[in-house]
């Protein structure tokens, strides 16, 4: 699966990136994710649960920032095994762009699957992609911005981490 | 009229009350007290350096009794490759080894990495999930004419180029090919892929292997289709066992196709673990698993020249194709696209000058090996193909170009190394043309027409060489054993007969039809005859059941064994009615000599072979059982016409079949009703290679056509009934029964036979369409409507 | 298969009650969940067949018309019961005849496969979905591909249909596994087309509303000849590229206005 | 582990079983009943089509637990009384409708589940109902030809022979 597109974000480009190197806000960025370990130097080791309909998979694997041009670019990549299921893999291709005050955001999303994964659900796969692509740079911008105002993430699991992170938990963090 | 269970009558399969009953005994119904299941951990990469292996929390969970690893399989061989090719300049091809667990690298999504033994197959599942596998990605090398390229990603470190061979045939003929195309009134060319299939019999392979350290005797239950060829590939060339200790047995057996051939590197483990565990050792597949470890067939691209003059003589032929051997070669794989193929490719027609190149590659893939029909349809769909684009092109009506060219008289020696022996071409075609009602094709197209469809009716004619043996012939063409066949007729004391055949059957009925012909030979009825296969204890050597070979050379030597009976059998006739020897006539079961009414039962002659009060013993030995080995003098050349009459949907594009006439000529037919059989289960085969059958892979060596959610099967109610018929008879002149083959042509002459009568549906809709690559699945034929 | 504890309630409640458990799993037929948990690719810990609860089978129509199918009921019963006869052929080609004896309408819809047929029929027909909770509208059921408005442990007890003046299903099959690779429901109400997709989008079922639009004012196959779906955001796969299966829609839905009855 | 009962082939049975026990290996390893066959893992190929209360039902994608208490015929239990071929059995062979046997079971089953829902079925609704039952060998010309002659119907028009 490729995707490509772009966001614009209500926050400064150096914000932005620096966003884009936090463990936390990549933990919440990544979907399903439930544990994220490491820096941005050494990478991460991450757990990511992904259920599609009926299937259910733990991945566990690493992700790395590459390519690092501050505050321009880079490119995020993540690998996880999931068992019996096989693996997946991502990147992310991030350039940003300052457009007065805000930052756009471009991205390059490349996804893969392996073993059983691409064996029964190639059908599923590419959409799947997609939806998991966009949904990391939606969490990715509420970080910075506050949920968007229409529909609530239905995707977030735990109610007292979200109510806690509400309004761009991100941003008020780094400008307290 | 034949007369009732002889030769030529439609005789009921005996097989049949228990397989109808459940009484079937699959090698998945055998289950030996103690065993333990095998589980394979398999890669999910298709090309990968494996660093490390760790198994130590695997090791230690419940009911595990050992993770195997290569280092296991240290000193072990590799699971052999029974076929050499010479290349064009005189090189033997390039043989990488297949160890039965991955070394080092793993080079198909599939390739066994580790297996783990435990009481139960759902603890295997479980500590399987706990083996910590480290394994580097490589670059997976899939595009056949990339990996040939300078500098491409390698399958194999020790080899020089992911080439196996480039090989030329018939190498001599090269140029004045060439020359032949060029100065051509009009030469007609066609690019084409021959799609990559999966066999899948519907019963998956199973092994189970069992050890007796009382006398240090293995025994391996497999689901093959040549108990005796694993017998001595795996005994020889990977565990070192010598055969009188190594035990082979494929009872029922549920389909084969070709898939289950091979040695496979599941049945040597199971036979090594069964030793190193002292215990019995079970694998069943999984259809998932069979989809990434079961050998896959076809996979060929060419392109294909056919040189013309102006009145449509073929004058030259010349193709190049690239053939994809997997990442491993296969039991037979080297020989498909090569002898199975090249030595095809002057089809039923006369063109003096033919050169075929085929350069086989190995690939991130899973190993490409014989599906049925095995190298016989990669030729036939080409020339066939090549031919119809030829008639087009030229402005003939593709009957009447392919009667232009027809071989008629026989034998006929081709230049690409073969001589057949009979056929009537004119005959199987005349035929076809009846059946089909081809003559109101016109009118149907109109109805059609009028409905806002598009009918299109495809013709096909094919040759094959079946009957794969003649020993001379396959070892100067690379085989690394003999194809003959044995038989051995044991002749019990009141009369009735056990036929020990190494031949094996998997749905072929031999069990019913190779009784007739004993039967047939002796005069007594069928039921007292037995016909036993499928375990290298009962029979004697046997070379097993493939290229339609059971009944032209396993039958020829069952045959061969029934005669020296009844030589020995008149003899001792002689004796008891006092006669002499060549006075002696067998005839309904009975002794007579000639002339008189002077005679003995059968009965009587068996028991005074093995009651030899009053018996010739100077003459003759007591007992009658006689062995023979039959090594024919040539290959069989069946042939036929295939008409396929198809109906286009052009607002979805979806093809429907709705006729399928096959006009064969077998030679002499046993029992036509098993005849049909087969040649309905052919053209399946070959409707669904041509219409809807496609294994894919994706960019990264990703099986995506992994189960029968993607693969398409076909159904009952993607087929037509069908019109087949085996009428024209030009009997084989060299084995005795006068017998060609028939489980292949199906898959052979069916689908060139479909996608040219889509393409004719779609030129008479008005759409330029020359070629679609198989499967002419909706989309596809869409697209090109709309391309 | 990973193994679980199996239970079998017999009541909506006790059902309700036994999937509050951690990694607790509604059973309905199993037609999907078993061969994923025998692929090893879901391990519930407790797995809840819904088989024993008899008040979620059965057929009847309620005060307004509609027809009332329980979550248990097969696929077979809704094909055998003809009330609504568009359903009843929809139900009848799902799967195959075994499928069909064990599959159910609940567990197809809280499953909402992409390519299954019954999303199709449900957001067609405006039907309402009812679970041990509450009422929701097919309009907000279907939330994407394998995503529906059920919470947690929530369990379909009923669909309720209204039948249309007119419908039809029809299903251009995906030649493997025999799901729809583009499935069109049309359902015709007095007040209105309402026309649904499946099979074809990345976002699972979905309703084709210039089509709607365009034969809520002329219910004729030819309402449609100025219309045109994108690729974009259709699945392309091994068995058709988006721009084949946006292609089908056209030709289904024309197809089905055709047929229905 | 759960103590299951069930009534197979007219004989009570019971075993125990764990959650995740199919119907498949409750009959094959279990009763030794080894005639259900298992040739997919995706619940199509219909090798292992059983009979539960009287329905068709692919016994690989049916828990164990799920037909306690239940009526289930395999096609053990297909035969008539004397041992002798029933008769879709005997059309199955006097058709030829069979080649290696694997799928044999599954069609026979399935073939008495449609001939019970609708005896006198045409070509086009048998080639319908065997859409989950999947032949690798015969083509199914043969397997149609049998069914239709079992439901009564002559089909000596029926080409080939």
């Amino acid at each position: 699966m490729e995707l490509s597109d772009s966001r614009t974000i209500d926050a400064p480009r150096e914000m932005v990136w620096q966003a884009l190197l936090d463990k936390d806000v990549l933990k919440n960025a990544v979907p399903g994710c439930q544990e994220m370990s490491g820096s941005p130097e050494e990478g991460f080791e991450a757990v990511v649960v992904q259920k599609v309909g009926p299937v259910k998979a733990t991945f566990k694997g690493a992700v790395t920032l590459e390519d690092m041009n501050e505050p321009e670019s880079l490119t995020i990549s993540g690998s996880g095994k999931g068992g019996a299921a096989g693996f997946a893999k991502g990147g992310a291709k991030v350039r940003l762009e300052d457009d007065n005050g805000q930052t756009v955001l471009h991205y390059d999303v490349e996804a893969k699957v392996g073993g059983k994964l691409a064996q029964l659900g190639s059908r599923i796969i590419d959409g799947f992609a997609k939806k998991m692509a966009d949904q990391f740079f939606t969490n990715f911008q509420e970080a910075l911005e506050g949920p968007a105002e229409q529909e609530p993430d239905a995707e977030v699991a735990d109610g007292a981490e979200t109510g806690e992170k509400k309004k761009g938990w991100f941003r008020r963090m780094v400008s307290s | 009229m034949p007369k009732d269970g002889g030769i030529g009558s439609p005789t009921l399969r005996r097989e049949d009350i228990r397989f109808l009953t459940g009484n079937g005994k699959y090698t998945d119904d055998i289950n030996i007290h103690g065993q333990a299941y095998a589980y394979f951990v398999r890669s999910d990469v298709a090309h990968g350096t494996i660093n490390s292996i760790d198994a130590s929390a695997a090791e230690g969970m419940p009911g595990v009794a050992k993770v195997f690893t290569a280092k296991d399989f240290e000193g072990v061989g590799g699971v052999p490759c029974g076929w050499q090719v010479t290349d064009r300049f005189g090189e033997a091809m390039q043989e990488p080894k297949h160890p039965v667990l991955a070394e080092g690298k793993v080079r198909h999504v599939g390739d066994p990495i580790a297996v783990v033994v435990a009481d139960t197959l759902e603890q295997a599942r479980d500590a399987a999930e706990a083996l910590d596998i480290d394994i580097t990605e490589l670059e997976p090398v899939l595009n056949m004419k990339d990996a040939l390229k300078d500098g491409a990603t390698k399958v194999h470190d020790d080899l020089t180029s992911n080439l196996c061979y480039d090989w030329g045939f018939v190498e001599e003929n090269r140029e004045a090919v060439d020359e032949a195309i060029k100065g051509a009134h009009h030469v007609t060319t066609l690019e084409l892929t021959n799609n990559r299939l999966v066999a899948n019999p519907m019963e998956p392979r199973v092994a189970v292997g069992d050890y007796d350290s009382s006398n240090d005797e293995h025994t391996l239950y497999t689901t093959s289709q040549n108990p005796h060829v694993i017998r001595l590939l795996m005994g020889a060339f990977v565990l070192g066992i010598p055969e009188h200790k190594l035990r082979v047995v494929a009872p029922d057996v549920g389909g084969g196709f070709g898939a289950k051939i091979y040695h496979y590197a599941e049945e040597a483990f199971c036979t090594f673990a069964a030793k190193a565990l002292k215990r019995p050792v079970k694998w069943t597949s999984s259809r998932s698993e069979a989809f990434m470890s079961d050998a896959h067939g076809r996979d060929h691209v060419t392109k294909i020249e056919l040189a013309m003059d102006k009145d449509g003589k073929f004058l030259a032929l010349r193709t190049d194709t690239h053939a994809n051997m997997g990442a491993y070669l296969s039991t037979f794989a080297p020989s498909i696209p090569t002898w199975l193929h090249g030595t095809l490719m002057a089809g039923n027609y006369t063109t003096p000058l033919i050169y075929v190149n085929v350069k086989a590659v190995f690939t991130n893939t899973v190993p490409v090996d014989a599906y049925r029909g095995a190298g016989r349809p990669e030729a036939t769909f080409q020339l066939e193909r090549v031919v119809d684009k030829a008639a087009r092109e030229m402005g003939i009506d593709p009957v009447e170009l392919r009667r232009r060219n027809f071989i008629t008289e026989f034998p006929y020696a081709t230049p690409v190394a073969v001589e057949y022996d009979t056929g009537d071409y004119h005959a199987t075609m005349d035929k076809l043309l009846e059946l089909s009602d081809h003559a109101g094709f016109d009118a149907r197209a109109a109805e059609s027409k009028k409905n806002g469809k598009l009918r299109g009716f495809g013709i096909a004619h094919y040759i094959e060489a079946c009957g794969i043996a003649p020993s001379n012939l396959v070892g100067q063409l690379g085989a690394r054993a003999g194809l003959y066949e044995s038989a051995t007729v044991r002749v019990n004391a009141t009369g009735s007969i056990s036929v020990m055949t190494g031949s094996h059957s998997h749905g072929q009925g031999h069990e019913t039809s190779f009784a007739q012909v004993v039967s047939e030979m002796i005069g007594i009825d069928a039921s007292q005859i037995d016909i036993v296969h499928g375990d290298t204890a009962k029979s004697p050597m046997g070379m097993g059941t493939y290229g339609s070979r059971s009944l032209a050379v396993g039958g020829s030597a069952m045959v061969r064994a029934t005669e020296k009976i009844i030589n020995k059998a008149k003899k001792i006739a002689a004796h008891l009615l006092e006669a002499a020897e060549g006075d002696i006539e067998l005839k309904d079961g009975a002794f007579t000599v000639a002339g008189t009414d002077k005679s003995v039962a059968w009965g009587d002659v068996t028991l005074a072979a093995y009651v030899p009060h009053n018996y010739p013993l100077e003459d003759i030995e007591p007992g009658l059982e006689e062995t023979a080995f039959y090594d024919p003098a040539n290959f069989t050349y069946p042939s036929g016409a295939y008409g396929c009459e198809v109906e286009v949907d052009p607002e979805t594009g979806k093809v429907t079949v709705l006729g399928f006439t096959a006009a064969d000529d077998f030679g002499n037919i046993v029992n036509p009703m098993i005849v049909e059989g087969q040649v309905h289960g052919g053209l399946a085969q070959g409707i669904g290679q041509a219409m809807i059958e496609n294994c894919a892979y994706d960019d990264q060596g990703q099986l995506l056509s992994g189960s029968y959610m993607d693969y398409a099967m076909p159904r009952a109610d993607d087929l037509p009934m069908f019109t087949v018929d085996h009428s024209s008879v030009t009997p084989c002149t060299h084995n005795p029964l006068g017998v060609k083959g028939c489980g292949e042509a199906g898959a052979i002459g069916s689908p060139p036979a479909l996608v040219n009568a889509v393409i004719d549906a779609l030129q008479r809709g008005g759409h330029d369409v020359t070629h679609i690559d198989m499967p002419l699945s909706s989309d596809r034929v869409w697209a090109a409507m709309n391309s | 298969m990973h193994n679980f504890e199996f239970v079998k309630p017999g009541t909506v409640a006790d059902a309700v009650a036994a999937l509050k458990g951690d990694e607790a799993q509604a059973l309905g037929g199993g037609q999907t969940l078993l061969p994923t948990m025998k692929q090893r690719l879901a391990a519930p810990e407790t797995l809840v067949a819904l088989s024993g609860v008899d008040e979620m089978k059965g057929i009847c129509k309620d005060d307004e018309g509609r027809l009332c199918i329980g979550g248990g009921t097969t696929h077979a019963a809704v094909a055998a019961d003809g009330s609504y006869p568009a359903l009843s052929a929809m139900a009848s080609h799902i799967g195959d005849p075994a499928v069909r004896n064990r599959g159910t309408i609940g567990g197809s819809l809280a499953n909402n496969d992409p390519a299954a047929c019954y999303p199709s029929a449900v957001l067609a027909s405006g039907a309402t979905v009812t679970t041990n909770t509450r009422e929701i509208a097919a309009d907000d059921y279907f939330q994407g591909m394998f995503s529906t408005a059920l919470e947690e442990g929530e369990i379909i007890t009923e669909v309720k249909f209204p039948i249309p003046e007119k419908a039809n299903y029809q299903k251009f099959v995906q030649p493997a596994s025999r799901f729809a690779l583009v499935g069109v429901f049309v359902a015709k109400f007095a007040d209105g087309v309402r026309v649904a997709i499946t099979g074809a989008s990345e976002e699972g079922v979905f309703r084709w509303t210039e089509a709607e639009e365009a034969l809520s004012a002329n219910f004729s196959p030819a309402a449609l000849d100025s219309l045109s779906v994108s690729g974009e955001g259709m699945i392309s796969d091994l068995h058709g590229t988006g721009a084949y299966r946006a292609h089908l829609i056209k030709v289904m839905t024309g197809r089905a206005v055709s047929a229905a009855a | 582990m759960t103590n299951v009962t069930m009534t197979v082939n007219g004989k009570s049975v019971s075993g125990n079983v764990e959650g995740r026990t199919l119907l498949s290996s409750f009959l094959r390893d279990d009763l030794r009943l080894t005639g259900t066959h298992v040739g997919c893992d995706t619940s199509q190929c219909g090798a292992c089509v059983v009979h539960v209360d009287g329905l068709s039902v692919k016994a690989c994608t049916m828990l164990a637990a799920e037909a306690d208490g239940a009526e289930v015929k395999t096609i053990e239990g297909m035969a008539n009384a004397d041992g002798s071929l029933s008769v879709i059995q005997q059309a199955f062979q006097d058709h030829h409708g069979l080649q290696c046997g694997f799928c044999t079971p599954g069609m026979v089953m399935t073939a008495a589940a449609l001939l019970k829902e609708n005896p006198k079925p045409s070509e086009t609704e048998v080639r319908d109902y065997l859409e989950g039952n999947i032949c690798r060998c015969t083509g199914y010309h043969n397997i149609v030809k049998a069914i239709m002659a079992a439901s009564g119907q002559d089909v000596s028009a029926i080409a080939a022979e």
